[in-house]
């Protein structure tokens, strides 16, 4: 029941936007992130945007992870 | 998919692997608990159990929406799909959940003729109600905190809209009273907490410290691809072998200490906390949501009653204790025999990766 | 005003003719039909022959990629081809429901007509109904093919431990093509249904050589179309997860949902179990085919869980996946 | 709680198996069928085949007389046996409305198996979907079916001037017995179909030889059908109305609502035009035949009114009967 | 059937048939005019036409009820059928009957999502009324004297029953007035009337004394059987050779003098003649009935409006001139070629016995 | 539009009543007919009877007009 899906926003209108993934569009709320430019990438759950997602936080996270397989 | 793409195949799974078989040598049996619907399925699709070692038990917990709902409040919900003029809005999960009488299920119901309608977000059920102005719509709320500022926001919308034939069933769930209530069970066996990144998201993931903090279990709030779930169970498993419980915060792409103060605010504005009955749990003080006050004219439980009987449970049926990890599905009487997958009786045997379900496919 | 179909048009009076002569004789053009009796004479067929039928319910009746037309006459063709057969003849039979448009009764028609030519059909015998409005949805379709045997024993009972498992093509769009036109799937964008006849990619696999049992997996998808393949038997069907292609925008839409491409619905894809001997050579031709370009060794067959078909997952885990237990995607084809 | 079918029988999972292998196999068995394939393999049939379809929407689905599951058969083995073939083997596709009893199904079920039966065929292959509430009726059947070549050259274009017009029995029935059935005959009491297999009545006809055309006057009744053998023609079909025989009940239920009997659906009946030296031959076979006890001459092939259907009154006057035009009788077959 | 099976298959038709060719020869062409629609149905089924002299020509008049009823009322009734909420019930007869936009019908209304029920009694009607407290039923009450009493019966026990969600659309019509304007218009050329038997079993025989009274012209109230119309003919053929008009019922068995009074009482207690609309005859004086005051709650005239436009008749059909038979269908510029009974514009194609379908049917 | 039918009474309570013909049977109104007993026939339009109809009568009827033919 919290499936959520990163999506790209590509454009803004006060509480609602697009939202892309894989060619597909979605329209969505994003009541709940402020600061949201198109660009920005949002994780969706039940057409609402919970929060804000970005490349360089992914790849922190990522690179956490790997850095402690890779100390094993 | 986007960033998530190395999550899922990633390097050293082998490593990782390696690594948990050797902690379980040491600890010897762990009984983790996933507590997130979406975690039980991820782990499912993975096909993670079958590289764990056999001592390291993973236990899906109370936190599928669908699974915690007693049968008193299906009946309830099942009554409602039965008035006229009324519209029910529902996430698709809940359409199979039997009733107290086996095989009655909102599916069943709308093949007889009721209008149940599936959505995926609480504005298409407003939508609905704009469009059909001469029925009733009743959103059927269930969820957790994720789930809960979205319905908090269509709720405010409602009511700015004035729309007088939507309303919401609220049949929110808190996680923390869950947790604690396990917790507190005679029968409580569980070594450590897989928490939920996407709860945690609104919530910040202190909202997880109380299990090192106050019961010395330790937390991992954990993202949902492979990398996410394996990397998570060993540091579980590594914490467990350190006897070191701490809240660990796995998901720190998405996930951070004190969550979303936009999202929080407003399920604040929207909710009250109120007593909440759970299968297989009873009744937990302040473990659900309710509206407030001024909220009055869109709760569907005011507008159409709601009186969920708290006895009513299918009978035999094991879930609640499958749910808390007091009892494996097989122990269950009705398992494989009179429950199955394509006639299920309890909510862990509906889904798909539920419980019952999913051990019923392995057993041969 | 626009025409629409009223009852009119299904009372087996002049109005029926009316449709019969003046759009459906014109469009099927060919000997057998214009004869209009109670039936089809067909010209002697030598030796066996392979008979299918399948009805056609898909809500809309237009969906990115096709038409129920266009299903309709791949549905049966593909049903005839992977039970070994060569189609030749088919059967047409509607139900309309009243008020539907003329104009897109019309152009169902044309795509009935364009697909069978494309799969080298001919329609021979019909019927039109029309019911009352509230009592179907815009138009069903029905269709029966037949044609010679081509190929002898295809048969679940073939399969042998070491069997390489093939699929043509990329998994699971029509289904959510159709999800996504029926708005079940909140996403708008490029979803394209895999509807086509796979009278030559299977016509090619059989060439090959070596092919146990073919079949096309619509309802249920690939995981409980194999399943039935191996259910109550000594043989596992084995997956790999990274070898099943799926299109990168089904993937998101089911990943949306808590879908799984595996149980989406495919109409023209083809699953064929081939002798390991001629695996490779199945694949060669297959890649050669029109629509086959992205066919791809998904699984092998073997004896590790009886029954069963289980998937290598990416992460190197193995999960068993069983038959569809109910309307996952409803109502797709 | 009544066991319903659910969208989950159609969705190509569990369900749907559980819907083939505890109902529809047993009920039908016979080998092709349990195969199980996507299509059925059936042996060898020497010269030309006759194949049709048509498909079942009657509401009711029960009717006096009958139910939709032994008027998919007897449809399609008339259509079939009318066209010259022998049937032999049957498709049979379900659309069923979600919410349809599982009871009623089973009934149903039972139905096509023992008209399936008497009617010397097999149902080989087949099909199920389940439509939402509200996108049908119950219950849509579709048959298709196929069967050697009995009786080549059976065409209207085989009409001669002075050939007899026969008919197997009272007409009528069938059309006015569903009408009744649902509630649009303001009368109450028991006037039964006609539904029944015409395979003895065909080939008894077809045994005393002379026969130029046969046809079942399904939609549209004995007078569209006729009509059908020589419009656009240069021959006249003349009928006696003291000649044809029409059930009292029929009759009266007709005068009732002003329709006629003539246009009324028959779908156990036959018409036959035979040569005038074996007409008397072909009267006779039909009389010693189940079914045919109350066959009829009813009229002759003339050139008097080229294309049309002439009807001598039991006054002495004439009258040109028409095609139907349009729904006189909805929704019957 | 019952009594009736001897007067379709009387002794002496050729005697009779004979003795009608004679006549002819001595009085020249007649023109005859069977009013009754039913009567038109009869005397097609029975091929009566072909036993008669070309001499002697049956024309059909203002007594389908159908074929009277203007394009403009037809259109008011489809804005009914388009209101929400509103089933329409009505004769069958009334379905195929094209407003002033050709192939806008009932049928194609209801095919498109209009509620319409065919009933065979206005009993009917109100059943499904009380069978659907939520919508409006109105009923198409179409007809002359015959159908008009039962209408009645069924208002007042809508009234008895406090039916609020019923009412009758009257569009019933009177006999005479329509005879006599057709005897008025200036292209009136019939030589006798063929009356109509089960008009005359209500208003009674006497109610066609009129017409040899006032206008000299024959007339006999007829029966439905071969006989009863063969007969009849003779007798106004006879009476024209005689030069001795008269009226005469040839309908013993039914028709008296008086007619019904109870049914004439109970036509009279609900309604008041009106004037009325006419296909091909305009409006005429006092031609229709209306509900009296104290029946407004069951007119579906005063509950929902009904203005049909006087001028509005499809381009170029000809049916009042055929209804009036000053036009023979082979006339009209669209017969044939525009008009068929597969795609009608005017209602005499519609009914499969109407003047002009019937025509069709006959050229070659 | 003036379509009826003979029926014979079998069974009448108040206005209402059973008729049947050929072994058919129909509920009409019989509002209209006065001292109606079970085994009367009667003519019927739109599910009201109008008339009452005797054997009688109709031979009387048929007698009448067989006698004009004959003198023919
Ligand atoms: S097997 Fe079925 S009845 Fe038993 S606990 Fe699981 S869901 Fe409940
Ligand atoms: S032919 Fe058609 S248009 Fe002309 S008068 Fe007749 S019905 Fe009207
Ligand atoms: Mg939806
Ligand atoms: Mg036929
Ligand atoms: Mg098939
Ligand atoms: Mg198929
Ligand atoms: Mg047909
Ligand atoms: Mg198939
Ligand atoms: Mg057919
Ligand atoms: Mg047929
Ligand atoms: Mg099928
Ligand atoms: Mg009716």
């Amino acid at each position: 029941m919290c499936l959520a899906v990163p999506l790209k926003i590509v454009s803004i209108a006060g509480k609602h936007a697009v939202g892309t993934a894989a060619g597909l569009s979605q329209n969505i709320r994003v009541d709940f992130i402020p600061d949201l430019k198109p660009g920005d990438y949002v994780m969706v759950h039940a057409g609402f945007a919970i929060q804000k997602l970005t490349k360089e936080q992914a790849e922190e996270n990522f690179a956490c992870i790997q850095e402690a397989i890779d100390a094993l | 998919m986007l960033f998530d793409e190395k999550f899922r195949r990633p390097d050293g799974i082998q490593r990782l692997v390696k690594e948990l078989w050797d902690i379980s040598q040491e600890t010897g049996p762990i009984r983790l608990m996933e507590i997130c619907g979406t975690h039980t399925m991820a782990i499912a699709k993975a096909g993670l159990r079958s590289l764990l070692p056999p001592s390291i038990q993973l236990l899906s917990g109370p936190g599928c929406p669908v699974c915690v709902t007693p049968a008193g409040a299906i009946d309830e919900i099942l009554r409602l799909s039965g008035l006229p003029d009324v519209i029910l809005a529902s996430y698709g999960d809940l359409l199979r959940v039997p009733g107290s009488v086996r095989g009655d299920t909102l599916l069943r119901r709308r093949a007889l003729g009721a209008q149940v309608q599936t959505v995926y977000s609480p504005m298409e059920a407003l939508e609905i109600a704009v469009q059909h102005p001469d029925q009733e719509v009743i959103f059927l709320g269930v969820g957790f905190e994720t789930t809960a500022p979205g319905t908090a926001a269509c709720i405010l919308e409602a009511k700015e809209q004035g729309a007088s034939n939507f309303s919401v069933l609220c049949l929110l769930k808190s996680t923390e009273p869950a947790l604690r209530a396990l917790i507190h069970a005679p029968d409580f066996a569980v070594d450590g907490f897989l928490c939920p990144g996407h709860v945690a998201v609104i919530t910040g993931s202190d909202a997880f410290a109380f299990l090192p903090r106050e019961f010395g279990l330790p937390a991992v709030v954990s993202g949902f691809e492979p990398a996410d779930l394996l990397f998570s169970i060993y540091r579980l498993a590594e914490m467990l072998r350190q006897k070191a419980p701490a809240l660990e915060n796995e998901y720190t792409r998405l996930v951070c200490p004190e969550g979303n103060p936009a999202a929080q605010s407003a399920m604040e504005r929207v909710f009250l906390p109120t007593d909440s009955l759970w299968r297989g749990l009873g009744t937990i003080p302040n473990s659900g949501l309710a509206l407030r006050e001024a909220f009055s004219p869109w709760d569907a439980a005011k507008k159409f009653g709601f009186s969920p009987s708290p006895t009513v449970e299918l009978a035999g049926c094991q879930c609640g204790e499958v749910i808390r990890g007091a009892c494996r599905p097989e122990q269950c009487p009705l398992f494989g025999r009179v429950c199955t997958p394509a006639d299920p009786v309890g909510p862990c045997m509906v889904s798909g990766e539920g419980a019952c379900a999913a051990a019923y496919r392995y057993q041969t | 005003m626009e025409e629409i179909i009223t009852l009119d048009y299904g009372s087996g009076g002049l109005r029926t003719s009316q449709l019969i002569e003046s759009i459906l004789v014109p469009a099927f053009h060919n000997p057998t039909l214009e004869d209009l009796g109670d039936g089809a004479v067909l010209p002697t067929m030598d030796g066996p022959l392979v008979y299918s039928t399948d009805s056609f319910v898909v809500t809309p009746w237009r969906f990115p990629g096709g038409d129920i037309g266009k299903l309709a006459v791949c549905g049966t063709v593909n049903d005839v081809c992977m039970a070994g057969g060569q189609p030749k003849y088919l059967s047409l039979s509607f139900i309309i429901e009243e008020g539907f448009l003329m104009e897109d009764f019309k152009t169902i028609v044309n795509s009935i007509a364009t697909t069978a030519q494309l799969a080298g059909v001919q329609i021979v015998t019909g019927d039109t109904k029309v019911v009352e409005r509230g009592k179907g949805d815009g138009i069903y379709i029905n269709t029966s093919g037949v044609g010679p045997q081509r190929a002898a024993g295809l048969s679940r009972k073939a399969i042998r431990p070491g069997d390489a498992v093939l699929v043509s093509g990329s998994v699971g769009c029509h289904g959510a093509a159709v999800l996504m036109a029926r708005g079940e799937i909140p996403f708008a964008g490029e979803l394209l249904s895999d509807c086509r006849p796979l009278h030559q990619l299977s016509a090619a696999a059989l060439e090959a050589g070596g092919v146990r049992i073919l079949r096309d997996p619509t309802r249920g998808g690939v995981a409980t179309t194999l399943n039935e393949f191996v259910e109550g038997s000594a043989l596992t069907i084995e997956l790999e997860e990274d070898a099943i292609p799926v299109d990168p925008a089904v993937a998101a839409a089911c990943d949306l949902l808590g879908l799984d491409p595996l149980y989406s619905a495919c109409e023209g894809r083809m699953l064929a179990v081939v002798s390991p001997g001629q695996a490779d050579a199945v694949l060669d031709a297959l890649h050669q085919t029109s629509g086959g370009e992205h066919a791809a060794m998904i699984g092998r067959v073997t004896e590790s869980r009886p029954g069963h078909v289980v998937l290598r997952t990416a992460l190197g885990g193995s999960r068993i996946l069983g038959k569809l237990t109910g309307v996952q995607l409803p109502r797709i084809c």
